[in-house]
């Protein structure tokens, strides 16, 4: 029977509470190769970071505190040959940029992540309301996106800057997150209007469940993938946005992050003195990051969506 | 159903003035939240850079009393909204007594050449590589490929156009440095100037190509997997006809309306990140003066690049609203 | 759908001719001149003949006969050319090129000499000036520059105060015609530096301008209206010995008038240089590229490391010196502000703790990887400003290079704060704070402030450094707020002083109706002596030597109180190209300073000599 | 008095703004008028070709749609009038049970959860043992054991299993009324005999009122007591089941019955009319007149 192949693939069976009789673990649709090189990969990134800050010294990300336009190991420049007290090297402040990776990595990746969940919960909120309800609560939710989305981004970062100078940690997610919820309520309302008329909605109204039961209770477990995936996307998204505006120069100065250390680096016209391990370095970890994020994001599609695997 | 009822089109009209008075409110909020006064900034800075001007207090006194800023808000905002309804603009409070519009109409041209070739080619490209890229029939190594060329996707339009300019421009010397068009030329309908035009906007619209595509072709991707799996598709599978043919008349066709809003509501995005590239290439469109504007809280510029900004992205999802249901009927906007 | 998707490509194929229609609209009536020459090569001048130019005709002047130069800044509206505006083209070129200064004040000797005027002179009590004006000097349409234009001129700004000329008219009371050559200026006051301020270039460029009245005239009644620009009558006109010739979106271009009045009166022989154009690019690459592939002559201000990169890459790339730190001195010394009313740093004993604290010679090593020197003042070291220098350091009161940092933690102590667990100071719960503001858009206050945190830290002081906005950075430092919400530090720039102390020294001075000083907010006893002092300062000529001894003691005022802390020499790394164009001025030929954006870059056009 | 259960007036849907100037819209039910007892528990046949207004008729009952214009009683009250509290009580009270028995169950839930909100929301009990013996009871009745198939996924279980458990869930919810939207339709012809059965004993046993909605003229003729024939939203036909079936009158129900093909399969055949009938498709009508052609049968004139 065709119709139970597809509900077999759906794949909700690990989210399943407990009590649930677990389907053989043969065709797990979690058991996605996108989806597990890029947890991994990105598990490695993040077991690294913070296990190197135990074993490096922190402090190192302080100017003055490493020699300056010090090559990574084993190369030389402008008469400096790299050693490994410094094996990544240090720009030209004297910082060194294994200590600014160890601490900038986290703190990036850590902001995009808080700032997506910050933006899908409010998508999550607006996108099943405007989805379910409908109607005028549809059309202001549908305003704000589309007056949030109309104002040039550049000019409420300079602004939000200027108002809240070295914004933290959090400050920086919540800015942020300015910009990562019309996309999850965009595309959350399309979802929940498709499965609005489902069955198993009808149900739950017969079954007298009120409307946020419906929505909360009886949809979104079935989003859950969907979900995970879109907060993924979401995070690279802000990591995206967040390094943009750090290169600009707009971000928080206090802690070091990628971003600051490339806004350093281009400042410094990294590019032309040859000090590729400068802008390099974080470079590469940002594309490995994004790379990551993708295949994860990728997977998760596939897994929410059976149509989406490779047959 | 339905098609397009006179019902639904002035309820989208109405939704769209209202998208655009409340943007412009917010843009005039906005701009007047920057700690400072714009002029006061403007002179002190001009001082420190360029030594002390002895009468700069009555200067500044001068100014204000000029652009109207000694007045109460409410006084300013209602103007404002007048003004703005006209597209009456002012002059700018830093290049004074340049006006805003002459600004802009020299900026305009470059910023939307650039803007429109590059989002014309993100949407042919991106939409053909993301179809290819969520096509089930698509040989498994192709798709393994495509990721790759999102690499630029995951780094900052500044730090892409850095690497083009140095590669390209620095090392290999293929294209200039900076520019519009070469100074030897004579603007106007001749092949030398469209040429040099070519020349020097390959790379700035390269840059924001090669960041801004991956989205879309991850956006065409997930539509065409979507829809191959619509009843429709199954039944032109059913019927025997060629995958390939399926792909471009049954999946892509449906799959494009939704990504031709997407792009509507990315424009804004779009021209507001040329921004970077265009000062990075000293290009002269929008993008130089829209970041100086802010920089030096020159309202008037501001509040006249961003409605230029919130129009162009708000008249083209508007637009596409409402040709949405005369292009596809399956979309209906009925009470039911 | 297809004939729709068609329809889509129309419309944006549409817009795109759109685009090209409205941007060929702008082009300016120049162009046609040059419409034989639109070659299909993008090199400029590479298509011209290697016979050389004919004289007068320069626009294709060859590359060996051109120089390029940096433009620093993007503009605007480049076709409005009148200079008084405020965001005017003076900077590419209209004040290298076209507007010559009535004097030039030179930074080496502190001498001001004469260009268009021969001289300038005051009565005993400064308030009376006699300008005399060079003989045979013409505006570039052939009419004579005389002191009809001068007082022409000098009316107009006294009709049209502030928009333009406002420190002309806070101290002209009216202006006279004496002969055709000489102008008599009645001033409202008293004033000793009325030449030097208002008609030398000193900084940037002589802001006064005098304007050809029989062109300006029908513009006097509302001058800012007037753009300054027609091509086909060969505006805008002034007495340089170079010509507009077109401009576009990034470039601005000159070529000589071989009919310069200079030759004829004997005043200067014709510049070398047959075409002088002035380029944006983008980015410090891009200009670093440039100079490497000799596409620029001259660079305006690069980073060190840029420099380094620049010169490794092509030998004939040179500096002010030769060796570190390569460049010249700023006109803008930087200093740490800080705020004298704040509720913990009123106390002149923690300024004192900080001036200790602040190593000048590492700021100089991290900040500038050694390229510029550490103040010794808070004036800039240029020669003309030695004496007071060495006065000052005769005195005692110069600022000493390193850190003594012992010192400086037993003087917090002193004032009853204690180290805590973390290694800061505390007092009544309260820890020993100071949030240091730079300015975004310059890299060099960042980076001091990172240092200097960073030293504040190691004696104990929580310091950091927070980025902020120009704008915001200025505002966060004025007086709007209460005290307690006010800004505790910032690195700050002061220019004003280039050959005297006098300008700089009145920053912290204040005028005449405040009770405290600059940013700093500088108030009480030593301040008022310091006043007094400044006050003494304002009656004697520039460069008097009566007054060294009263700076001496301004300056001990400052040392008693740190109400600021000095802390370098602002650098200016001028990268200057020797390929086509060789005696650019350099420490060993000092005869002007190397910024090519001001106005003294006519004496660099008129020494610049052919490299072959 | 014998109080009706379910008294519905005149009901009629039209799809589509009514005020419009363009003629867009569709009748979709007009005019349907039934009385269900409130004593004697029956099952009423709804039937007719797709497109004829059962669904409507169905989802209007259950108050997923809105009548344009008529009236729902419920045990004498306006539907339309009632509050939060009596809302519930009408969904807890009138139930139904659908076509497509494998998407009426949220995947990402076990089977157990259709139970579990129910009882949850309608307060049956609070109690665990209470819980589990009324879901057993419920289960028991259908032939089906908890331990067999509450803890399994929807998709682990057959279509006949899923369409009994949701009878079992309707059932233990003690209704008066079960709306049956076509609940045999897609379950292997084996298993229809024992659904068919499970509804006539609830019927008699447990005096539950059934509307049966279905194209299929043999099952109705099995189980039900009364039919009403829909056409284009229109009430042709109605009575006794037996007498409707043996003796159709009206025009459209004589080629309706006599065209089926086989009562496997969905019907999807459109039955060919006079041009007269197809002409008025969609289109309201004044309330139609009916004749008793014979007891307990009666057809609108044509």
């Amino acid at each position: 029977m065709k119709k139970t192949d597809f509900v077999e693939n759906t794949g909700v069976e690990v989210l399943a509470e407990d009590g649930c009789k677990k389907r053989p673990p043969k065709d797990n649709p979690w058991k996605n190769s996108r989806l597990i090189i890029g947890t991994i990969i990105l598990g490695i990134l993040i077991i690294i970071a913070f296990v190197g800050q135990l074993f490096w010294d922190k402090t190192l990300v302080n100017v003055g505190s490493s020699p300056l336009n010090l090559p990574p190991v084993g190369n030389e420049y402008r008469d400096q040959i790299g050693n490994w007290a410094h094996p990544l090297g240090t720009d030209n402040s004297g910082r060194d940029i294994l200590a600014l990776v160890l601490v900038g990595l986290p703190h990036s990746l850590g902001i995009g992540f808080v700032s997506a969940t910050i933006g899908l919960t409010i998508g999550i909120i607006f996108g099943f309301s405007a989805g379910y309800l409908g109607g005028r609560v549809d059309d202001v939710i549908r305003l704000l996106s589309d007056t949030t989305m109309n104002i040039p981004a550049l000019l409420i970062l300079i602004i939000i800057q200027s108002l809240i100078p070295n914004a933290g940690f959090f400050a920086m997610a919540l800015l942020l997150a300015v910009f990562a919820w019309q996309s999850p309520t965009r595309v959350l309302r399309a979802q929940v209007l498709s499965m609005k008329h489902a069955d198993y909605v009808k149900l739950a109204q017969l079954s007298g469940s009120p409307d946020q039961e419906i929505m909360f209770k009886e949809m979104m477990p079935n989003l859950m993938p969907f979900l995970i995936s879109q907060l993924t996307a979401g995070t690279s998204y802000s990591v995206l946005i967040l390094v943009g505006v750090e290169v600009l120069g707009l971000g928080s100065q206090k802690i070091p992050s990628l971003g600051i250390t490339l806004n350093n680096a281009i400042n410094a016209s990294a590019i032309l003195r040859g000090m590729w391990w400068w802008w390099g370095i974080p470079t590469i970890i940002l594309i490995v990051v994004f790379m990551c994020l993708l295949l994860i994001t990728v997977g998760l599609d596939e897994v929410s969506n059976p149509r989406l695997r490779d047959h | 159903m339905n098609g397009l009822t006179w019902k639904y089109a002035l309820h989208r009209i109405g939704i769209y003035l209202l998208t655009i008075l409340i943007s412009i409110t917010l843009i005039f909020v906005i701009s007047r939240a920057v700690p400072g006064d714009p002029i006061e900034n403007m002179w002190r800075q001009l001082e420190m850079q360029k030594g002390q001007i002895e009468g700069v207090d009555l200067i500044i006194d001068h100014y204000k009393e000029l652009f109207g800023l000694n007045e109460p808000i409410g006084i300013q905002y209602l103007k404002y909204l007048w003004n703005t309804v006209r597209f009456e603009f002012g002059v700018s409070f830093v290049h004074y007594p340049t006006s805003v519009s002459s600004m802009i109409g020299h900026a305009l041209p470059w910023t939307l050449g650039l803007g429109l070739i590059t989002t014309l080619i993100i949407f042919i490209f991106g939409n053909g590589i993301g179809a290819v890229f969520g096509w089930e029939r698509t040989p498994k190594f192709i798709k393994t490929i495509i990721p790759s060329s999102l690499i630029f996707t995951s780094i900052p339009s500044v730090l892409a156009a850095l690497f083009l300019l140095s590669i390209f421009s620095k090392n290999l010397g293929w294209f200039p440095l900076a520019g519009a068009y070469n100074s030897n030329v004579t603007q106007g309908w001749n092949w030398p100037y469209i040429a040099s035009v070519i020349k020097y906007g390959f790379l700035p619209v390269l840059s924001i190509l090669l960041v801004n595509i991956g989205w879309t072709i991850l956006g065409m991707r997930a539509m065409v997997v979507t829809i191959g799996g619509a009843d429709y598709v199954r039944l032109a599978q059913a019927k025997g006809l060629k995958p390939f043919y399926i792909l471009k008349k049954y999946t892509v066709r449906n799959a494009l309306l939704p990504q031709l809003t997407s792009l509507a509501l990315s424009l804004g995005g779009l021209i507001s990140g040329q921004v970077l590239v265009e000062s990075i290439f000293s290009y002269p469109g929008m993008g130089m003066l829209i970041f100086r504007a802010i920089r030096e809280q020159d309202f008037n510029v501001i509040q006249a690049t961003s409605y230029m900004f919130i129009l162009i992205t708000a008249t083209s999802v508007l637009l596409i609203d409402l040709l949405y249901p005369l292009i596809d009927p399956r979309i209906t906007h009925g009470e039911d | 759908m297809q004939k729709q998707k068609r329809t889509i490509t129309c419309l944006i194929a549409l817009m795109m001719i759109f685009a090209i229609v409205l941007s060929s609209c702008n082009t300016s009536p120049t162009d046609e001149v040059v419409e034989e020459t639109s070659g299909t090569s993008d090199t400029v001048g590479e298509e011209t003949a290697d016979t050389g130019t004919q004289p007068g005709n320069y626009e294709n002047a060859t590359r060996e006969e051109t120089v390029y130069f940096d433009a620093y800044v993007a503009h605007v509206d480049h076709a409005n050319w009148n200079p008084f505006i405020t965001d005017n083209l003076r900077d590419v070129g209209l004040q290298q090129a076209l507007i010559e200064p009535l004097f030039m004040l030179n930074y080496d000797t502190g001498e001001i000499d004469p260009w268009l005027g021969l001289s300038m002179e005051a009565n005993d009590t400064f308030d009376v000036w006699t300008l005399n004006l060079r003989p045979g000097v013409k505006w570039s349409d052939g009419e004579d520059f005389n002191a009809d234009d001068v007082v022409f001129t000098v009316n107009m700004f006294l009709a049209n105060t502030p928009d333009l000329g406002a420190d002309v008219a806070l101290w002209t009371e009216s202006v006279e015609k004496i002969n055709d050559l000489t102008v008599q200026f009645n001033l409202t006051d008293s004033n000793p530096r009325y030449q030097l301020d208002i008609w030398s270039f000193k900084i940037w460029g002589d802001r006064n301008s005098i304007v050809p009245e029989h062109i300006w005239n029908e513009y006097a009644d509302n001058p800012m209206e007037f753009t300054n620009y027609d091509p086909e009558q060969g505006w805008p006109v002034f007495t340089g010995p170079y010509l507009l010739s077109k401009f576009t979106e990034n470039e601005y271009i000159y070529v000589r008038n071989d009919n310069w009045w200079g030759v004829e009166a004997g005043f200067q022989d014709l510049p070398a240089p047959k075409r002088l154009i002035w380029i944006q690019y983008g980015t410090e690459e891009s200009k670093a590229a440039a100079m490497i592939a000799n596409d620029l002559d001259a660079m305006a201000n690069t980073s060190l490391g840029a420099f380094e990169a620049m010169t490794a890459a092509n030998s004939n790339i040179i500096g002010w010196e030769s060796e570190l730190p390569y460049g010249t001195i700023d006109p803008c010394p930087r200093y740490l502000s800080i705020n004298n009313e704040h509720p913990i740093w009123s106390d002149s004993t923690l300024r004192q703790a900080v001036n200790l604290a602040v190593d000048r010679e590492q700021i100089v090593t991290i900040a500038y990887e050694g390229g510029t020197s550490a103040s010794i003042s808070i004036f800039p070291q240029y020669g003309s400003m030695e004496q007071y220098n060495s006065a000052l350091e005769d005195a005692g009161l110069a600022a000493s290079k390193t850190a003594d940092t012992e010192a400086a933690k037993a003087l917090i102590e002193s004032s009853g704060w204690v180290l805590n667990a973390d290694g800061y100071y505390e007092k009544d719960g309260q820890v020993l704070t100071m949030s240091i503001l730079t300015i975004e858009e310059s890299m060099e206050t960042r980076r001091i402030g990172d240092v200097v945190a960073e030293q504040l830290r190691n004696i104990g002081i929580d310091a950091e450094s927070q980025v902020l906005s120009f704008g915001a950075w200025l505002t966060a430092q004025s007086e709007d707020g209460t005290p307690e919400d006010d800004y505790e530090g910032a690195v700050s720039f002061v220019c004003g002083g280039v050959n005297e102390p006098y300008v700089t020294l009145n920053t912290f001075g204040g005028g005449e109706d405040v009770t405290k000083g600059g940013m700093e907010r500088w108030s009480g006893e030593s301040w008022e002596a310091f006043r007094a002092s400044v006050a003494q300062l304002k009656n004697l000529a520039p460069g008097d030597a009566a007054g060294v001894p009263v700076v001496v003691e301004a300056y001990e005022n400052i040392i008693e109180d740190m109400p600021f802390v000095t802390l370098t020499q602002a650098s200016m790394l001028t990268p200057l190209n020797t390929t086509y164009w060789t005696n650019w001025p350099t420490s060993e030929n000092p005869y002007t300073i190397p910024s090519t954006w001001v106005q003294s870059t006519h004496l660099i056009i008129h020494n610049l000599q052919p490299a072959n | 008095m014998d109080q009706s259960l379910l008294e519905v007036n005149d009901l009629t849907k039209i799809f589509g703004e009514a005020s419009q100037k363009q003629k867009k819209q569709v009748v979709a039910l007009q005019h349907f008028n039934a009385v269900i007892s409130g004593t004697t528990p029956k099952i009423i046949t709804i039937a007719g070709e797709s497109g004829s207004g059962k669904s409507t008729l169905a989802n209007l009952i259950l108050g997923f749609i809105k009548p344009s214009f008529g009236t729902i009683m419920y045990k004498g009250q306006d539907v339309s009038s009632f509050d939060k509290g009596e809302m519930l009580t009408y969904r807890r009270e009138v139930q139904a049970v659908f076509q497509d028995p494998y998407s009426i169950y949220n995947p990402y839930y076990c089977v157990e959860h259709i139970f579990d909100i129910a009882m949850h929301n309608f307060k049956l009990t609070d109690d665990k043992q209470k819980k589990r013996d009324l879901i057993e009871d419920a289960l028991n009745l259908v032939g089906l054991k908890g331990e067999n198939v509450l803890r399994n996924y929807p998709h682990q279980l057959s279509g006949g299993q899923l369409q009994r458990v949701m009878i079992a869930r309707a059932y233990m919810l003690k209704p008066n009324l079960i709306i049956a939207d076509e609940p045999v339709s897609m379950i292997d012809v084996s298993l229809r005999a024992m659904i068919l059965e499970i509804m006539m004993k609830l019927k008699d046993e447990y005096g539950i009122s059934f509307i049966y909605i279905t194209h299929d003229f043999s099952t109705a003729y099995q189980i039900s007591d009364e039919i009403y024939l829909l056409y284009h939203g229109m009430t042709v036909e109605k009575g006794n089941t037996v007498k409707v079936i043996n003796n159709p009158h009206h025009l459209y129900t004589k080629d309706l019955i006599a065209s089926i093909p086989t009562i496997d399969e969905k019907w999807e055949g459109h039955i060919e009319v006079t041009e007269d009938l197809e002409s008025d498709r969609g289109q309201l009508k004044p309330t139609p007149t009916f004749m008793e052609v014979e007891p307990k049968h009666w057809a609108v004139l044509s």
